[in-house]
C-alpha cells in the first residue's frame, strides 16, 4: 500500500523495510536453531555469492511490474548474454571488459525489443516476453552451439569474496544496484513516471505525459540488468550454460511479488524485492542444510511462501490502523 | 501582454465538427474573447466535454479550425495545448492514486534536476497550490487515493490554477463542491478574468451560470443551439433552449407522508471522519445529508453499507431492537439498504463493459432463469425500460460506459440501485453532473420512491438542491452531526453555519 | 519431404528417425550429431530424421514426437526415452505400426516390457556399472570413513537412479560415509547452490559425486567458492568439454565417457541390421570409459 | 475488447473468432506447403489427441485469468492428480472411476485451497498459487515415491482414439467443456461476476454481490480441471508422472494470453483460449515435422506467438473501426 507513496517519514519508511526484514530474520532463526550449521559465517558468505545474479535481475523485474508490465525473458537473455561473453572471452579471445560490455549490449538490445514492440504495436508484454524467452533461448544454444562453455579464471574473480566480510565484487554491484533501484524508483521523476504510467497508463498520456518511452525504458532496463546476472551467473560457475536461467522468471517475479510489489502495477519497492530474494534463497539453502528430502522441500518452500506473505498481509494491515 | 491589454485576443472556433459512432459536435463555432468567462451549457451527452477536450488538445477534431489570436492552434497533445496557455480541468477526475497530492498537482512538469525530483521545491509549491483552493491542512504528501471526490476535484483546479495560463477550460468543476468552495473558485475566476485570462465554464448549475457568465452558448445534440450575450438569462429561457421544448419544472412540490422509522444509526464510528454518528431516516422521506468536502459524508454512508470497517456503533433496521450485522455491503443489500457511491469510476461503474452489465450488476439472479442462466432478453427489455425512464444518452445499450459522458455514466449507476430496487436507499451525491432535465427526472423519480414508502438518504453538496427536495436535512461537520433540520425550519444560513460549527470549535477548542 | 534436404538419400532407401531427449543438451547433441555424420559417411544408405524435446523431463513431448514419426512412417525409429515407463506405449503403437523400434541412452523398463509382451531391443552403456567405476576411482584418493556426497540427477529418471546406485555401491565397497544425497535436477545452477549448501553443513565432506559433468562443474566452483579447493574431491559422468580444463588440473578427479557420438551410430546400425533381417533383437552393451586425469 | 461482453450479434462472434482461426490456418497452411507429411489424417489424429490435458487446463486458466487471478499450480496440481490416479490403480487396486473421482477431487482440493487463501487473506494469487506449485509438486513425489508409475491399459483408452475421425474420448470431453466453458462464461451469472470481478472487485463489492464465492469457485474450477489434466495426461503416456506438467502454466498461459484474454481481467474467451492452444501445437509439431534443429525450433517458436498476437491486435484494430 505504502511503498509507492510513501515520502512522508523515514520512520514509516523503516516500518515498511523492517517488517519485510521481520519475516526473514524469522526464517533465518528457525533454521539457525534447526541447524548447527546454520549460523556460520561460510553459510552467509555463500548466501552473498549465491544470489547477486538473482538480485540484478529482480531489480529490473521490480520495475517491469511497476508499470504493470512483466518480463519472462529474463532467464533466457541471462543465457544469452552469459554464453556470449564465454564464448567471446574463450573462441574470439576478447578481454573480459569487451565481453562482459557486448554481454550487457546484448541484454539491453533484447531488453528495448520487448519494449519497443509490447509499446509500439500495444501487444501484451507477457506475450512479447515469452515470445523473447523462446528467441534467446534459441540464441542461446546457437551462439554456444548447445554446449556448456568453460571460462575459468578470467571472470571467476568477480565472484570471488574478498575482504573480511567476504563480499564479492558482484554482490557489492547487486546491492549498490538495489539502492540506485530503489532510489531511482522513489526520487526521480522517471521512477515516478514508471509507477504512475502503473496505476493508469491513461491518465498519464491525458496529463501530457507520454507514457511510452519510460515503459521501453524500463524493459531496457530490464534486459540490461538480465545480461549483468548472466555474466553473473558465469563468474560464479566460471561457466557459461546455454541451458542455465530456466524457470529464473519465476523465481524472480515470485521475489519481486513476495516483496509487495503489485502484479496489476502502480506500487514496488525495489528493497522489499531484495527482501524477496533474501527469504527465497534463505529457505532453499536452509532446507539443504537440514537435509530435507526433496518432497519435503518442496512442500516447505510452498507453505514458506505463503505465510511470508500472509505475515506480510496482517503486518501491513495492523500498519495501516495505527496510521 | 499588449494584446490582452487592449482586449483583442481571441481563441477562435470555427466550424468544428467530431463522430464517434454518431456526430457528437457538427459545426460549432464559438469566440472566447480574453477576460470574459463564456459559459457552455447542454443536456447530458450534448457534446460539451468533447468540445473541451478539442480545445485543450486532448482529442483530434474530424473538421473544422481553431486559431488563437488569428494564429492557427492545432495542438497535438495536452502539452502542446498549455505551451500556447490554453489548460483544461476535466470533468472526470485525471488523478494518480498512488502518487502523492503534490506530485499529482505538478505530474506534467515536476521540478526536476538532473532527473531527480526535487522535493523540497515540489513540497512549496504544492502547498502555494493547496492554499488557493482552501487545502492549506492537506498534508501534499498523502497519497491521492486516500482523498475523496471533493477533495480531488478542489486538487484539479489547484492545478490549473498553478499555472500561467491565457485560456483556461472548466468542465463542470463544481459538481462535487459545497459553497464555501465554490464561493473560493469563483473568487480566483473573477480575478483571473481581471488578469484577461478567457474561460470556458461548463456547468449544469443554473445559478452559477447567472452568477458568473459573461456569454452563454448552448449546444444541443452536437450543434450551437442559442448563443446569449449576457449571463443574466432566465433560467426557464435556457433551459428551453437547452432541451428543445418547453421548459419542466425542476422542483416538483410535493407532499410527503413520513412513515416508520426504517433505519436507525447509532453511535457509528469508523476512521478518523466518522466520529459517533446517530440518525434514523423514515420510510416515505428524503433524508437529506450536508456538510463541507471532507467533512465525513461519504464516509458515513460507506461504514453504514458496509463498504468500509466500523469500529463501533450500531445499524438498526426499523424497530428491530437487534442490530443488523453488516459486515459487508452484500449483507447491507440483504437487509434492504442500498447504495449509489459517489466515485463513479472506481467505485461504481464497470468502464470497460457495456451498459446492460453496469445496470444489472446489482441485480443479476432476477434475470436468470434458476438464478443461473441469464434470461438476455429479459435483461435488454429491463435495461431498455430504465434507459427511457433515465434518458439515457447512447447508441445502444451495448456501448461501453467508459465511452458514455459524464452525466449519462451516473445516470447507469442510479439505473442499477433502480432496478435492484431497495427498500432504504442511499444517494451519494446522485446529480453529479446531471443535467437539469434530467435532474428533475431524478428527482421526481426519489419522491415516487418515497410515495412507494421507501426511505431515501441523499448526500448532497448542492444546498439548493437539498434544500429544494428533501424533507429533513442533517449536516455534519468535522466527522459529527452538527445539525438536524426539518422542512421549514432551515435556512441557507443556519446550513452552513451548522456546517461550519466543527472547525469552529476545533480551532477555539484547540 | 524437407527432411530430404538435409540428407541425401536415394528415394528407396529406410528413413530412420533419432528420437534424442534435449538436443539443447551437449550430451545428445554429441550423439545426434555423431549420427549425422555417420548418415554422410554411409553414402546414402539411409535417411536420418533428428529430433529432441525442449525440456529433458517432458516425457509427454517426446510421446508426440514418437507420433509425429509414425505419421511420417519412417521405417525405424531409434530413441533415447526421456522416460523408462512412459514411452512404452507409444513404442509399441510404432512397431504395431510395422516400424523397427531401437532403444538407446536410457534402458525401458524390462518389467513392463515384460507385461506388455513387447520386446525392444536396447543398445547403450551400463550407467550403473559406469558410476561404480567412477565411484571406486575417486575412493582411490580418499581413505576409509571419509565423508562424501552424491548430487543426483531427476530423482524419478532411470539412468539417475542407477547412476546413484552405482555410487552408492562403490562408496559401500570402498567403506566411505554418504552423509547426503540431493538432487540438483541435472542443472549447474542448482548444483552450485546444493554443494554450497553441502560444503557449509559438512565442514568435514572430502568428495562429491555428481551424476552428470553439468552438475560436477557447479560443485567444482562452489568448492571454489568455499575455499576448500584440494580438500573436497568432485566427480562427474558424460566427459563433456566443459569439464576438460578441469580434468586436466585435477579439480575434477574422474568422470566417465560413453561415447556419446558412437552411442546412436550403434543404435542406428542395430535398426539397420534389423531392416535387413540379419539379426534377431538383443540387449546390446556399449562400452563406458573411465576418464581421469591425464597426467600424473 | 469485445468478447466478454459480446452480445451484439453472431455475426460479430464470428468475426471474433474467425479472426483467431484465420492466424491458425496461416499457421497450418505454411507447414502443409513445407512438409509434405503435414496435410495428412495422422497429423491432425496426432494433433488431437495431443492436446487434450492442455485443454481442459487451460479452460480453467481462462477462468482465473478473467477474474484478474492466475493459477500457477495447474502443473503441479495435474502431476499430483495423475500420479494419485496411479498409485490408486496400481498399489491400492482402484478400479478407474475410483482412482478417477480421487483425481478429480484431488485438484478440486487444491483449488480450493488456492481460492481460499487468496480469497480470505487477500494475498495476490500469484503467491498462493506459486505455494501450491511447490506443495503439489512435493506431495506428487512423495505419493509416487519419486517413480514414475506406469499404470498401461486401464487408463489408455481414455487418449486411444475412436471411430472414423479417430477422436480419443479425452479430446471429446476436452472440447465439450471448451464449449460449456464458453457458455457459462457468457450466458450465466457466474461467468457474467467472473467478468465483473475481473474488471473492478471494488465495484462488484459495491454492488451487493459478495465477490468472494466466485472467486473462490474460479480457482477450485481450475484445480478440478487441473485433476482431469493430470488424467488425461496419464492416460496418453499409460504412466503417471510426478514430474510431468512443469513449466505447463506458462503454455497455458501462453495460450490463454494468446486468445486475447487480457491477463488484467475483466474479459476473455474460451474459445478463443483453444485456439491458442491449437496456435501452440501446431507450431510445435510442424517445427518437428519440418525438422528444425533446437536453436531454430524455439526462434521461430519465440517468433510466431509474438506475431499471431501482433495480427490479432491489428485485426483487432480493423473491427474496431469497421463497427
Ligand atoms: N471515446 C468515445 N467514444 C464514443 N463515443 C463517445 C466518446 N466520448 C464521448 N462520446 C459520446 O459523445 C457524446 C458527447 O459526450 P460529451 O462527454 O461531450 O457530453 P457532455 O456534453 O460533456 O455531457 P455531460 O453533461 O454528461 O458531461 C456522448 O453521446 C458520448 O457518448
Ligand atoms: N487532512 C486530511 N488528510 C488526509 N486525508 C483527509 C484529510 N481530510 C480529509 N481526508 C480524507 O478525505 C475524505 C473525506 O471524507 P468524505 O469523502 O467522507 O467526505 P465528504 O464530506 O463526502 O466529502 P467529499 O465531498 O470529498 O466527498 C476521507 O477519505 C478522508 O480520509
Ligand atoms: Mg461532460
Ligand atoms: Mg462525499
Amino acid at each position: 500500500m505504502k511503498q509507492a507513496g510513501n515520502q512522508r517519514h523515514w520512520l514509516s519508511f523503516g516500518i515498511e523495510h523492517l517488517g519485510m526484514l521481520g519475516i526473514l530474520i524469522v526464517l533465518i532463526t528457525f533454521f539457525g536453531f534447526s541447524t548447527d550449521s546454520f549460523f556460520t559465517p561460510s553459510t552467509f558468505k555463500m548466501l552473498y555469492n549465491q544470489i547477486p545474479s538473482l538480485t540484478v535481475i529482480v531489480v529490473g523485474m521490480t520495475f517491469a511490474l511497476v508499470v504493470a508490465g512483466i518480463d519472462l525473458s529474463v532467464g533466457s537473455v541471462a543465457a544469452l548474454s552469459g554464453t556470449l561473453a564465454g564464448v567471446a572471452m574463450t573462441q574470439w579471445e576478447w578481454s573480459l571488459p569487451a565481453a562482459a560490455l557486448a554481454a550487457l549490449l546484448t541484454g539491453l538490445l533484447c531488453g528495448a525489443v520487448n519494449g519497443v514492440i509490447s509499446v509500439l504495436w500495444s501487444v501484451p508484454s507477457f506475450i512479447v516476453t515469452l515470445g523473447m524467452l523462446e528467441i534467446a533461448r534459441g540464441a542461446a544454444y546457437w551462439v554456444a552451439n548447445s554446449q556448456m562453455i568453460y571460462i575459468g579464471a578470467p571472470v571467476e574473480w568477480l565472484a570471488e569474496p574478498m575482504g573480511a566480510l567476504g563480499l564479492s565484487p558482484a554482490f557489492i554491484v547487486a546491492f549498490a544496484l538495489v539502492v540506485i533501484g530503489q532510489i531511482v524508483l522513489v526520487q526521480t521523476v522517471f521512477g515516478r513516471y514508471a509507477i504512475a504510467i502503473g496505476t493508469n497508463e491513461e491518465v498519464v498520456r491525458l496529463s501530457g505525459v507520454d507514457p511510452r518511452l519510460p515503459k521501453i525504458a524500463v524493459f531496457a532496463l530490464s534486459g540490461l540488468l538480465a545480461g549483468l546476472g548472466g555474466l553473473f551467473y558465469a563468474a560464479r560457475l566460471s561457466a557459461a550454460d546455454p541451458n542455465g536461467g530456466v524457470g529464473l522468471e519465476l523465481s524472480a517475479i515470485a521475489a519481486v511479488v513476495i516483496g509487495g510489489t503489485s502484479l496489476m502495477g502502480g506500487r514496488g519497492s525495489v528493497v522489499n524485492s531484495f527482501i524477496g530474494v533474501l527469504i527465497i534463497s534463505v529457505i532453499e539453502i536452509g532446507l539443504i542444510q537440514i537435509g530435507a528430502t526433496e518432497p519435503i522441500k518442496r512442500i516447505v518452500t510452498g507453505v514458506v511462501i505463503v505465510l511470508a506473505v500472509v505475515a506480510d498481509v496482517y503486518r501491513r494491515k495492523l500498519y495501516e490502523t495505527m496510521d | 501582454m499588449p494584446s490582452i491589454a487592449n482586449g483583442t485576443s481571441r481563441l477562435q472556433i470555427h466550424q468544428l465538427s467530431k463522430s464517434y459512432a454518431a456526430p457528437v459536435l457538427r459545426d460549432v463555432t464559438l469566440t472566447l474573447a480574453a477576460g470574459e468567462v463564456h459559459a457552455l451549457v447542454g443536456a447530458n451527452g450534448a457534446g460539451k466535454s468533447t468540445l473541451a477536450r478539442i480545445v485543450a488538445g486532448i482529442t483530434k477534431p474530424d473538421g473544422g479550425d481553431l486559431s488563437l489570436d488569428a494564429h492557427p492552434y492545432a495542438p497535438r497533445g495536452r502539452g502542446d495545448a498549455e505551451s500556447r496557455g490554453v489548460f483544461i480541468v476535466m470533468q472526470e477526475l485525471n488523478q494518480i492514486g498512488t502518487l502523492s497530492v503534490a506530485e499529482n498537482l505538478f505530474f506534467n512538469r515536476l521540478p526536476r534536476r538532473w532527473g531527480f525530483m526535487r522535493r523540497r521545491n515540489l513540497l512549496d509549491q504544492a502547498r502555494e497550490a493547496l492554499r488557493t483552493v482552501g487545502l492549506d491542512s492537506l498534508n501534499p504528501w498523502t497519497p491521492m487515493e486516500r482523498l475523496g471526490v471533493g477533495q480531488r476535484q478542489l486538487i484539479e483546479i489547484a492545478a490549473a490554477l498553478s499555472r500561467e495560463c491565457k485560456w483556461l477550460i472548466l468542465d463542470e468543476p463544481t459538481a462535487a463542491l459545497t459553497d464555501p468552495e465554490i464561493h473560493h473558485l469563483f473568487e480566483h475566476i473573477q480575478r483571473l478574468k481581471r488578469e484577461g485570462v478567457g474561460m470556458i465554464y461548463i456547468s449544469h448549475r443554473m445559478d452559477e451560470i447567472r452568477q458568473i457568465a459573461d456569454r452563454i452558448t448552448v449546444l444541443r445534440d452536437g450543434e450551437v443551439a442559442g448563443r446569449f450575450e449576457s449571463g443574466r438569462v432566465a433560467s426557464d429561457e435556457l433551459i428551453r433552449v437547452m432541451v428543445g421544448r418547453e421548459a419542466i419544472d425542476t422542483t416538483p412540490s410535493r407532499r410527503s407522508v413520513r412513515g416508520s422509522v426504517a433505519l436507525r444509526v447509532e453511535g457509528l464510528c469508523a476512521g478518523k471522519r466518522v466520529q459517533n454518528v446517530s440518525f434514523q431516516s423514515h420510510y416515505g422521506e428524503i433524508l437529506g445529508l450536508s456538510g463541507l468536502v471532507g467533512s465525513g459524508r461519504s464516509e458515513t454512508m460507506r461504514a453504514v453499507f458496509g463498504a468500509d470497517g466500523v469500529e463501533k456503533g450500531a445499524v438498526y433496521r426499523e424497530d428491530r431492537p437487534q442490530p443488523v450485522r453488516i459486515r459487508r455491503p452484500a449483507d447491507a443489500v440483504r437487509a434492504g439498504i442500498g447504495m449509489i457511491p459517489e466515485d463513479r469510476r472506481q467505485d461504481g461503474l464497470l468502464l470497460p463493459q457495456s451498459i446492460r452489465i453496469n445496470s444489472t450488476l446489482a441485480r443479476l439472479e432476477e434475470i436468470a432463469w434458476g438464478n443461473v442462466w441469464l434470461h438476455k432478453k429479459r435483461e435488454r427489455d429491463w435495461v431498455e425500460t430504465w434507459r427511457e425512464q433515465l434518458d439515457i444518452r447512447c447508441e445502444s445499450t451495448l456501448q461501453l460506459v467508459g465511452r458514455l459522458s459524464g452525466g449519462n455514466q451516473q445516470k447507469v449507476l442510479i439505473a442499477r440501485w433502480l432496478m435492484r430496487d431497495c427498500p432504504v436507499l442511499i444517494f451519494d451525491e446522485p446529480t453529479r453532473g446531471i443535467d437539469v432535465g434530467a435532474k428533475a427526472a431524478i428527482y421526481r423519480l426519489l419522491h415516487e420512491l418515497t410515495a412507494q414508502g421507501r426511505s431515501v438518504i441523499m448526500v448532497s453538496s448542492d444546498l439548493e438542491e437539498l434544500q429544494a427536495v428533501c424533507d429533513r436535512i442533517l449536516v455534519m461537520s468535522a466527522g459529527r452531526v452538527a445539525g438536524e433540520f426539518s422542512r421549514g425550519h432551515w435556512s441557507r444560513d443556519a446550513l452552513m453555519d451548522a456546517a461550519f460549527s466543527g472547525y469552529m470549535e476545533r480551532r477555539t477548542g484547540g | 519431404g524437407k527432411e530430404d534436404l538435409s540428407t541425401d538419400a536415394d528415394a528407396s532407401a529406410p528413413r530412420v528417425a533419432l528420437v534424442m531427449k534435449s538436443l539443447a543438451n551437449e550430451f545428445f547433441k554429441t550423439m545426434a550429431d555423431g549420427a549425422e555424420a555417420h548418415q554422410k559417411a554411409s553414402g546414402g544408405a539411409y535417411a536420418l530424421i533428428v529430433n529432441g524435446i525442449k525440456d529433458e523431463r517432458d516425457a509427454a513431448q517426446q510421446v508426440t514426437l514418437v507420433e509425429s514419426m509414425i505419421a511420417q512412417k519412417v521405417d525405424a525409429i531409434v530413441i533415447a526415452p526421456a522416460d523408462s515407463k512412459a514411452l512404452i506405449s507409444v513404442c509399441r503403437r510404432a512397431m504395431d505400426a510395422g516400424i523397427v523400434v531401437v532403444n538407446i541412452d536410457n534402458k525401458l523398463d524390462a518389467a513392463i516390457l515384460e507385461k506388455e509382451g513387447t520386446r525392444i531391443p536396447f543398445v547403450g552403456p551400463d550407467n550403473y556399472e559406469g558410476a561404480k567405476m567412477v565411484g571406486l576411482e575417486m575412493a582411490k584418493h580418499l581413505s576409509a570413513g571419509d565423508e562424501v556426497a552424491i548430487l543426483e540427477g531427476v530423482p524419478t529418471a532411470f539412468n539417475a537412479q542407477q547412476r546413484r546406485k552405482g555410487f552408492e555401491e562403490a562408496m559401500a565397497e570402498s567403506g566411505m560415509k554418504i552423509v547426503t544425497v540431493q538432487s540438483a535436477q541435472w542443472e549447474t545452477e542448482k548444483a552450485n547452490t546444493v554443494a554450497s549448501a553441502i560444503l557449509s553443513e559438512y565442514p568435514n565432506l572430502k568428495a562429491i559425486l555428481a551424476s552428470n559433468d553439468s552438475m560436477a562443474l557447479g560443485a567444482v566452483a562452489a568448492v571454489k567458492a568455499a575455499d576448500r579447493v584440494g580438500q573436497v574431491a568432485v566427480v562427474g559422468f558424460d566427459n563433456i568439454s566443459a569439464v576438460q580444463p578441469m580434468l586436466e588440473d585435477g579439480r575434477i578427479l574422474a568422470t566417465a565417457d560413453q561415447h556419446a557420438d558412437q552411442l546412436a551410430v550403434y543404435g542406428i546400425e542395430y535398426a539397420l541390421a534389423i531392416l535387413r533381417d540379419t539379426v534377431t533383437p538383443e540387449d546390446k552393451q556399449t562400452p563406458v570409459d573411465l576418464i581421469v586425469p591425464s597426467e600424473k
